[in-house]
């Protein structure tokens, strides 16, 4: 059942997602009635915490193929250009629409994709990202804390320890589980604080 | 361990940061209130102590010009997705990014994620220094009242998510009232209109602003208009008399009223005296008693913040002494519960008691200049103050030891509560004179150098009564008299008979009922503005937030009407019009060497400026001749007291759920009106707690229940203002309460003619129902457990010794090594001798924290969700009793009972001291609650909606949200966590700095809000910070932690939040030993449960 | 039991159903026969003198392994990530507390092991069982002989001893 | 049990009986049935319903009030799930043989009453679907478990523990009397028997080991049953209130389970017996020797409410001393009167024999003991939680209807799980029963002892 559930959840966009949907129900509730012991492993998987699934490699589609492979990668800018709050702020950023046409003003300027760039920058239509990295609420996750280095009391860690080789991916990706027991690991390694209070308050 | 046994003599240094102040020289006492003024003047300027701390909304904002706000241009940020989800709530035209917002797509894309998908929203174009996540604070001045307190709004985002008191303020010095922390309430309440309308029936029709201006500009074109308008220190009321006078009317067609008298009574009775009006400023450091005739000025005053702090450095130990307040007074205030020595006296007998302490005053040959006339008015009186020591039940030997006690040190007496009678003016005359004959001029009251001022004429609401008819045209400007003045005046139809009724409010009111045209107009933290509470001394107001709704600021839109008529002023808006009004204010602090822009900046950036003014003293009149006492103050039998509410106000409070769900200082009563009544009288005439009286009067009738209160005088029958606003109106809590307003007569006071509320005979009478009044506390009686709260004489605490440190406490346990190791250990110390019970924590804590405001029907079930409880508690005499307020917020145990009991350790002990809680581990068994011994833990009964329109009272919370606290969820426990969002703040700060986080450096919001300064926050491992002082006085103690010293160690779960006992005059009741049983009367006055009488009192 | 052929002897009368068996239990020819019994008669299981039933030793691995598994899951939680609550220290200090869970698991995993000792030492569950007479579960006992046939000596002598009938089984 | 026992049936009559109900219940039975049913949908209903509102639902929680009926409905009855296993294992030990009467149904009264305890802390959780996924992680990611010090967790140990314990207990009692049904029916019911009864067989060899097995999960059972319901009485104890925070809780928790649970036997008993026409197995004696153990389960709870007033004055702690005094004449003292007069002062007539054998008046009583002893668990949360150190933190607190609909609904769940057991499954222990009857000797005494 749970690995009929992740064929089926994992597969492309064959069918609509709410066709998906009462399929899925459907079939839930056939198993769970036929086989007991993979319906409870079923409620299981619908009932327990999100964060049970971990979610890597996530790679949702985002309103412009941006590529950080050929920003970061190629052009080697640095991360903190346009994430430019990760060392002073809980959030790294995202970048701004003047943040894009700073460069966008003069490069590229053909292509469509910056032109759908340019009309809502225009139009002060901000551009929604889908979160890739997405940590719930109640987590309080301080990107200064991680990325300020030593002489700042910080971590000093890479971008790429979380997020992964970004840099070379064309479509980012999730690059870690972000489960609480992979932060606990880190924390444990590199003897950081492991309080409750750290992150959850 | 052996501490240092002697008492703290210095009271410790407030914490916040503390910068030299241009035209205020700092002590080490923080800063100088009003202090000496001739030190040297800084330029302002240039220097700006705290990096980008205080910056003004222009520097970041620069679209906020007027020009783009009239005409609601399109902005350069975009309202982003998941609007519709947050249009219904009140910030769905917010001009900042909305970065994380929530977006519940089941995308196909990513169908194996099992979470919501959220979208990242990006500003379109990033302000300069700007960061999400990062807070910006603005100096400000709050606009709750006519005060003008400085206050210093952080922002994130572009929303303002805390106000605090600005720490360099000399009125405010760091700390706000309740009240003021409710203002994000009132910015973003659910209820405020959308759209400027006109009536047209019964319907309002909105219409776009420039067609408004268009039309209402052209209908007032040459009529005769007037402006009705609250009081303000500041510029404002020049500018409507600059524009009344471009309409053609005069300073005269100006009228400003506030519901809070005092204001115009201190100033007429100086005016009566003295010539001058003004209300004088006081210097409690100095003095040494105070005498109060009925007054309450710490929750109601003139300024009560100001008071507040004041006070707490006067009733406090210093070098020895220890301020002695006298309180007279018929009602039981919070100022009165912090009376060293408290006589009931009769409703409106406090002119009676001010003759009779005249009298022994002019029997001890009192100085001053009006020692004669008092001598006369005593003369031309004695048939009243022959009568007067029994009406008033109290012995000539205590005037005449009052009289003593004032002569002999500096001393002051304050006069004067809300609860208005006939002669409150003259009592004030009469404090001004006693005030002159014990010397308070000049030593402790101060009217020749930096007085205060009072923002309303006295006369203008008499005026407008009479002249109404003749006006064509009247805008009722932030004001509500429909609803704040007694319906018996007739002002409903008087407002009937003007042609057009302009009313321009920023939260519905019952005034748009009767007007034809309806203007939404800013909220004080969406306007420019200044005021001028002290002769000299500015407060700037700038905003801190785009205008979340669609509203305009309401100077700006008589200068958009003006322009329509082609009759405009030289200004673009109000902004330009008060950077005209400041130039003044350059010359008047002598800035040199700096631009004016530059200036102003820095004038923005701090929040105020000035220089105090001097005058020569005035010289005293003759009015021992005008001095009369009306009939009322010899009145017998029940009668009526309507005072303000501490919180509610006019009335101007009851749409912000917080102020409503603090509940009442003393009962504690949430949500609703009470009629309060001695628990003595209540049981002679039969009634019980909850029984629904008639009340009447000559003037009218009302229902409403009973709430047997202790410390009333046996003939007050006491309901607060406030409540009771019409449902129909649109006002935001309409329907909750009555307004007592109903039984006050048309009588207006005859020197200032405002509207009398007090003193009206009043008859009760049972009309068999039962209405559930939801107090939140249930039992005030703090019998034999002495322990809880610990008081002392002034003769014991000096003597105080403690041998043993309160954490000296043997344990099977061994220490625990990250608690060792930790450089932090995170402490509270509550003085409760400094705490008056104003409810400011409590407000503070709600805003900070997310905490959902419960309603009434929840709070009769028990469930409201402060993380902080006032309990009060009475001891002694029903009808005198001593009242203790003990602040009760988790007290974050070494060894928690909660932290054992919990099953899947949602809540856990941090090295640091504190006791975490995780509120996405938390399950909801609630048995941490249970264990709790302090009962501080709150449970999320229900999904609490924020932002949305419900229908029940608690729906209509708010969405002011503080983005680094979690919002809790249904089914999660939650508590005071020591404000750990800004112990993490400060310490990564600290961190990034390459130190330890200092004293000073991280408060919790209520430690930051006391205006009392009750409340201190450390670090205890740091032994020379405040809060380690203080838990190292022999005065700590902690809450049901018995007695160290006598091997006692109570429940061992050796808090981080200690107490600090009651030092008063008097002999402390209640303070025997625990379980010998004494037996308090105040027991049976709030049974715990049932309906049962009062009991009578006894020994 | 997959051979069921044999012949069943049923007895009405307990003491006669013993000494039966007490006369037969050594024959040769008697050689894997069953003693059936409605209930557990102390007598029938005195005259069939079986040797101790191994099922204790299952009850007391179990119970064993379950005190280790109680006493270690906590302490190895601990050990991992020592949380602090109630201002007491994690893991050794806490031990009253796992006393708790250690006595728990060892009886619960004592009674499973107990449980699963009786079906195997039973060998239940069975589906392939063959029910020989209705009466042996009600109020009859009886002499299962395998092989044997009703008209051989074990029948006679089992006649002789009380038999109120004898019985062919398939 | 000294005194000899007249059986007017044998063993032969045991199976037919007693069996003879499975085909044939008596017509109350299906009244009986619809009733129950009725209650338990409706409070099925309750139950959605509060799960998708919130806990809010209960008027009782009332802080500093937070639990109520709730935790009181959960002791309860766990205490009425203590006589089950009490009266097959420890019994079982002391031989006695009454207890072969009554166990199998007082077993099965034990399962339901415990699933019944398990539904409330399960519903009166703020978040109930995150407590079961706490309590059993798995996949794990949080690298974080429960915690073992927290007495709730030492509970869902004890409780979970008790219900496998006694579900093992019971049913590997049933097989033989299952193997028994299965030789009686035919057809579908053959297979459906044969099938639960694992081709039990009966022989000397299966009873010789099952007796062991049996004898040692008695053995395991014994102390299990003495330490749930002071595990339970720790879920109070391990906390500082006053009233809770004593060591007598253990001891006084487990008489006072005792004592409800003999009672509800006595009460289901009495029916049952009457229903299905019973009285030759289950005999007066039998049913005299329960009311004998509730006698002296109340006298021990009569000792341990007096000693608990007697501690908490003599300790000299104001907090406790508080708690009690009120517990007595404050405005709860009408719960602490209703316990102890039906606790302790009523059972005190069956110190007369008469009395006892009064099946009328023992069954009144009974109803009173389990009404007396519902009020003691809510007398001791409420008592106790509505007054306890600071006085500005009282308050007080009545359930509302939906507390009593869910208590109601409850007994629903509960007597549609043993009417459906009396239908389907033999009420009395077959193979035991028949230990104590007269053994069906030939009165030759040839091999017998």
């Amino acid at each position: 059942m749970l690995i009929l559930n992740r064929l089926l959840s994992s597969g492309q966009s064959f069918i609509s997602s709410t066709a998906k949907k009462w399929l899925r129900i459907t079939l839930t509730v056939l198993v769970f009635s036929c086989l007991g012991n993979s319906g409870t492993a079923n409620a299981w998987w619908f009932w327990t915490p999100g964060d049970t699934v971990d979610n890597v490699g996530f790679k949702p589609e985002q309103p412009i193929p941006f590529s950080h492979k050929i920003h970061a990668g190629d052009r080697k800018i640095p991360c903190e250009y346009c994430h430019s709050s990760a060392r002073r702020s809980f959030s790294s950023g995202i970048p701004s629409g003047n943040t894009c046409m700073g460069c966008h003003k003069i490069i590229k300027t053909d292509s469509p994709h910056i032109k759908k760039i340019t009309a809502a920058y225009d139009n002060n239509q901000p551009m929604e990202w889908v979160k890739v990295h997405d940590l719930p609420d109640f987590v309080r996750f301080a990107h200064k804390r991680h990325v300020q280095g030593k002489e700042q009391g910080g971590a000093g860690l890479a971008c790429q320890e979380c997020h992964g080789k970004v840099e070379e991916m064309d479509v980012v990706e999730q690059g870690a589980p972000l489960q609480m027991g992979w932060c606990i690991g880190c924390h444990k390694d590199r003897k950081a604080p492991l309080d409750c209070l750290t992150c959850h308050y | 361990m052996t501490t240092e046994n002697s008492i703290d003599t210095t009271e410790p240094n407030r914490q916040t940061p503390i910068t030299a102040i241009p035209g205020f020289t700092m002590t080490d006492r923080g800063p100088e209130i009003f202090g000496p003024v001739d030190g040297p003047l800084e330029t302002p300027v240039k220097v700006i102590e705290k990096g980008h701390l205080y910056m003004s909304a222009e520097e970041v904002m620069p679209n906020i010009d007027s020009d783009h706000s009239r005409r609601d241009s399109a902005s350069d940020f975009t309202v982003s997705a998941g609007a519709e989800a947050l249009a219904k709530t009140a910030v769905d035209r917010r001009d900042f990014l909305r970065l994380f917002s929530a977006a519940a797509v089941a995308s196909s894309a990513a169908a194996c994620v099992r979470r919501p998908l959220e979208k990242a929203i990006p500003y379109v174009n990033q302000p300069v220094d700007q960061a999400v996540g990062v807070a910006t604070h603005y100096a400000s001045t709050c606009g709750e009242c006519a005060s003008g307190c400085g206050i210093t709004v952080k922002t994130s985002s572009g929303l303002p998510i805390k106000i605090e008191g600005n720490a360099e303020h000399p009125l405010s010095q760091g700390s706000t009232c309740a009240v003021g922390q409710a203002s994000l309430q009132g910015l973003f309440h659910p209820d405020r209109r959308t759209a400027p309308g006109f009536r047209n029936g019964d319907t309002i029709s909105t219409y776009a602003w420039d067609d408004v201006y268009e039309v209402l500009g052209k209908q007032i074109t040459g009529k005769k208009v007037a402006i009705f308008t609250n009081g303000s220190t500041g510029s404002r009321n020049d500018f409507f008399t600059d524009v009344l006078t471009k309409l053609g009317g005069s300073t005269s067609d100006l009228y400003t009223y506030e519901s809070n008298s005092l204001y115009s009574s201190v100033s007429e009775a100086h005016k009566i005296v003295f010539g001058v009006e003004c209300l004088p400023r006081p210097d409690m450091r100095v003095a040494q008693v105070i005498v109060g005739l009925g007054t309450d000025f710490l929750d109601v005053g003139t300024s009560p913040v100001f008071y507040a702090k004041n006070f707490a450095n006067f009733h406090t130990m210093n070098s020895g002494n220890f301020g002695k307040f006298i309180q007279f007074e018929s009602m039981m205030t919070q100022t009165g519960a912090k009376a060293d020595e408290r006589y009931v006296v009769p409703p409106s007998s406090e002119i009676v008691v001010a003759l009779l302490l005249m009298k022994s005053l002019v029997e001890k040959n009192a100085g001053g200049h009006a020692t004669a006339q008092a001598a006369k008015i005593v003369a031309a009186n004695a048939s009243i103050i022959t009568g007067g020591y029994d009406l008033v039940g109290v012995t000539k030997e205590v005037f005449d030891h009052t009289a003593e006690q004032l002569l002999k040190s500096p001393s002051m007496v304050l006069a004067g509560n809300t609860g208005f009678d006939e002669n409150a003016t003259m009592l004030q005359v009469a404090a001004v004179l006693i005030n002159d004959m014990i010397g308070a001029y000049g030593k402790t009251l101060y009217i020749d150098r930096g007085w205060m001022r009072s923002p309303v004429r006295s006369d203008d609401l008499p005026r407008f009564m009479t002249k109404a008819a003749s006006y064509d045209v009247v805008f009722f400007i932030d004001t509500n008299p429909v609803f704040s003045l007694p319906a018996s005046l007739g002002f409903v139809d008087l407002v009937k008979k003007i042609p057009l009724v302009v009313s321009m409010q920023s939260m519905p009111a019952e005034i748009d009922d009767l007007a034809h045209v309806i203007l939404p107009i800013n909220h004080s933290l969406e306007s420019w503005g200044d005021e001028h509470p002290v002769a000299g001394f500015w407060s700037a107001r700038q905003p801190v937030v785009r205008p979340v709704k669609d509203s305009r600021q309401a100077e700006d839109i008589f200068l958009w009407l003006l322009a329509i008529q082609k009759k405009s002023l030289p200004y673009a808006d109000y902004h330009a019009y008060l950077l005209d009004k400041w130039k003044a204010l350059m010359v008047l602090v002598d800035a040199k060497g700096v631009d004016y822009e530059t200036f102003v900046k820095a004038v923005l950036r701090r929040g105020f400026a000035g220089k105090l003014e001097t005058r020569p003293a005035p010289s005293m009149k003759e009015v021992s001749a005008s001095f009369k006492v009306g009939e009322s103050a010899t009145r017998k039998g029940l009668r009526l007291i309507a005072p303000l509410d501490p919180r509610l106000g006019d009335g101007r409070g009851a749409d912000k759920p917080i102020l409503q769900e603090i509940g009442d200082g003393m009962t504690t009563i949430a949500w609703d009106s009470w009629v309060g009544l001695n628990p003595n009288t209540a049981a002679k005439m039969g009634f019980k707690r909850n029984d629904l009286l008639l009340v009447e009067t000559a003037a009218g009738s009302l229902k409403v229940a009973l709430y047997p209160s202790p410390g009333l005088h046996p003939d007050a029958v006491v309901i607060n203002r406030g409540n009771g606003h019409a449902i129909t109106s649109g006002v935001a809590q309409g329907g909750v309460g009555v307004n007592p307003l109903v039984l006050c007569g048309t009588s207006l006071d005859a020197e200032i003619k405002t509207p009398i509320t007090a003193g009206f005979e009043v008859k009760l009478s049972r009309t068999g129902e039962i209405y559930h009044l939801a107090a939140m506390q249930k039992s005030h009686d703090i019998g034999n457990r002495t322990s809880i709260v610990k008081k002392y004489s002034l003769e014991e605490v000096k003597n105080l010794k403690r041998n043993r440190s309160l954490d000296d406490v043997p344990d099977l346990y061994p220490k625990l090594a990250a608690d060792e190791v930790s450089q932090y250990k995170w402490g509270m110390s509550v003085d409760l001798t400094k705490c008056s019970g104003c409810g400011a924590c409590m407000a503070a804590c709600a805003v900070e924290n997310n905490i959902p405001q419960a309603g009434r029907e929840q709070i009769l079930l028990g469930r409201e969700m402060h993380w902080v409880r006032l309990d009060r508690y009475f001891a002694g005499d029903l009808d005198n009793p001593q009242v203790t307020f003990q602040p009760m917020m988790c007290q974050q145990c070494n060894h928690a009972p909660c932290e054992a009991v919990c099953p899947v350790i949602a809540t856990s002990h941090d090295p640091e001291g504190l006791n975490a809680m995780t509120y996405n581990r938390c399950i909801g068994t609630r048995y941490c609650a249970n264990a709790c011994p302090y009962k501080v833990r709150r449970f999320n009964w229900w999904t609490h909606k924020w932002g949305v329109m419900g229908d029940r009272q608690q729906d209509r919370m708010p969405r002011a949200l503080n983005p680094e606290v979690t919002v809790r969820t249904r089914g999660v426990m939650e508590k005071c966590t020591f404000c750990v969002q800004r112990i993490r703040q400060a310490k990564y700060t600290a961190k990034e700095q390459g130190r330890l986080v200092r004293d000073g450096d991280v408060m919790t919001a209520c430690a930051q809000v006391c205006p009392s300064d009750a409340i201190t926050f450390g670090n205890l491992k740091d032994p020379g910070s405040r809060v380690a002082r203080e838990r190292a006085d022999a005065r700590s103690y902690l809450a049901l932690g018995g007695d160290p010293d006598k091997n006692e160690f109570g429940l061992k779960t050796l808090p981080n939040v200690s107490y600090m006992g009651i030092i008063a005059h008097r002999e402390p009741l209640g303070t025997g030993e625990e379980g010998e049983g004494q037996h308090h009367p105040a027991e049976g006055g709030h049974p715990a449960a049932g309906e049962a009488a009062p009991a009578a009192h006894g020994g | 039991m997959s051979q069921s052929r044999g012949i069943l002897a049923i007895f009405k009368h307990l003491d006669s159903v013993c000494h039966a068996v007490e006369k037969v239990k050594a024959r040769a020819d008697f050689k894997d026969h069953e003693v059936y019994t409605p209930t557990s008669y102390h007598e029938i299981e005195h005259a069939c003198a079986y040797s101790p039933s191994p099922v204790r030793w299952f009850t007391f691995v179990g119970a064993m392994l379950g005190t280790v598994t109680g006493f270690a899951l906590p302490l190895l939680c601990d050990w991992d990530w020592p949380i602090v609550v109630g201002g007491k220290s994690p893991g050794i200090y806490s031990l009253p507390a796992y006393v708790v869970i250690g006595f728990e698991f060892t009886i619960l995993f004592g009674a499973i092991a107990t449980v699963l000792g009786i079906l195997v030492m039973c060998r239940i569950p069975n589906p392939k069982v063959t029910i020989l007479d209705k009466r042996l579960t009600d109020d009859m006992f009886g002499i299962w002989i395998p092989g044997a046939v009703p008209d051989g000596a074990q029948a006679k002598l089992l006649k002789e001893l009380g038999a109120i009938e004898i019985k062919l089984t398939h | 049990m000294t005194e000899e026992v007249k059986w007017e049936k044998t063993i032969s009559d045991v199976n037919n009986e007693i069996l003879v109900n499975l085909e044939n219940p008596h017509k109350m039975f299906y009244v009986a049935l619809a009733t129950a049913v009725s209650v338990l949908l409706f409070a099925v209903g309750m139950v959605a319903y509060h799960t998708a509102v919130g806990p809010g639902m209960w008027q009782g929680f009332r802080p500093p009030v937070y639990w109520l009926v709730d935790i009181t409905n959960f002791v309860f009855w766990v205490g009425i799930g203590h006589a089950g296993t009490l009266i097959s294992a420890i019994l079982f030990l002391f031989r006695a043989k009454w207890r072969n009467a009554v166990n199998r149904s007082a077993e099965a009264m034990t399962i339901f009453a415990v699933i019944c305890a398990l539904v409330f802390p399960a519903i009166h959780m703020g978040r109930m679907y995150l407590g079961a996924y706490w309590a059993m992680p798995f996949p794990n990611t949080n690298n974080l478990w429960v915690n073992f010090r927290s007495p709730l967790f030492w509970d869902v140990c004890a409780i979970s523990t008790y219900f496998t314990v006694s579900l093992l207990f019971w049913y590997i009692g049933l097989v033989p009397d299952l193997a028994s049904v299965r030789d009686r029916v035919s057809g579908i019911k053959k297979i459906v028997y044969g099938i639960l009864s694992f081709g039990w067989r009966g022989t000397a060899r299966q009873w010789h080991h099952y007796e062991t097995g049996y004898g040692a999960l008695a053995a395991l059972a014994t102390p299990l049953v003495l330490s749930v319901h002071s595990i339970v009485s720790w879920d109070f104890a391990m906390s500082l209130q006053p009233g809770w925070h004593t060591t007598i809780f253990p001891p006084y928790f487990v008489a006072g389970a005792i004592l409800s649970g003999c009672a509800m036997v006595y009460t289901l008993l009495v029916p049952v017996r009457w229903m299905f026409q019973l009285e030759k197995f289950i005999l007066d004696e039998h049913l005299e020797a329960c009311i004998k153990l509730t006698l002296l389960t109340s006298t021990i709870c009569f000792y341990a409410y007096s000693i608990e007033f007697f501690v908490a004055w003599y300790s000299g702690n104001v907090y406790e001393w508080a708690i009690f005094a009120k517990r007595a004449t404050g405005p709860y003292a009408f719960y602490f009167w209703v316990m102890t007069f039906c606790n302790c002062i009523f059972p005190l007539i069956w110190w007369s024999k008469k009395m006892r054998l009064n099946k009328a008046v023992c069954f009144v009583v009974c109803v009173l003991i389990n009404v007396g002893m519902w009020f003691e668990r809510y007398n001791i949360i409420l008592s106790s939680l509505v007054e306890d150190f600071l006085p500005g933190s009282w308050g007080h607190s009545e359930p509302g209807l939906w507390e009593i609909g869910l208590t109601v609904g409850s007994f629903g769940l509960f007597f549609t799980f043993f009417l459906l057991f009396v239908k389907f499954f033999p009420i009395v222990s077959l193979s035991e029963i028949k230990l104590i009857m007269p053994k069906p000797m030939s009165g030759h005494g040839k091999g017998g002892h």
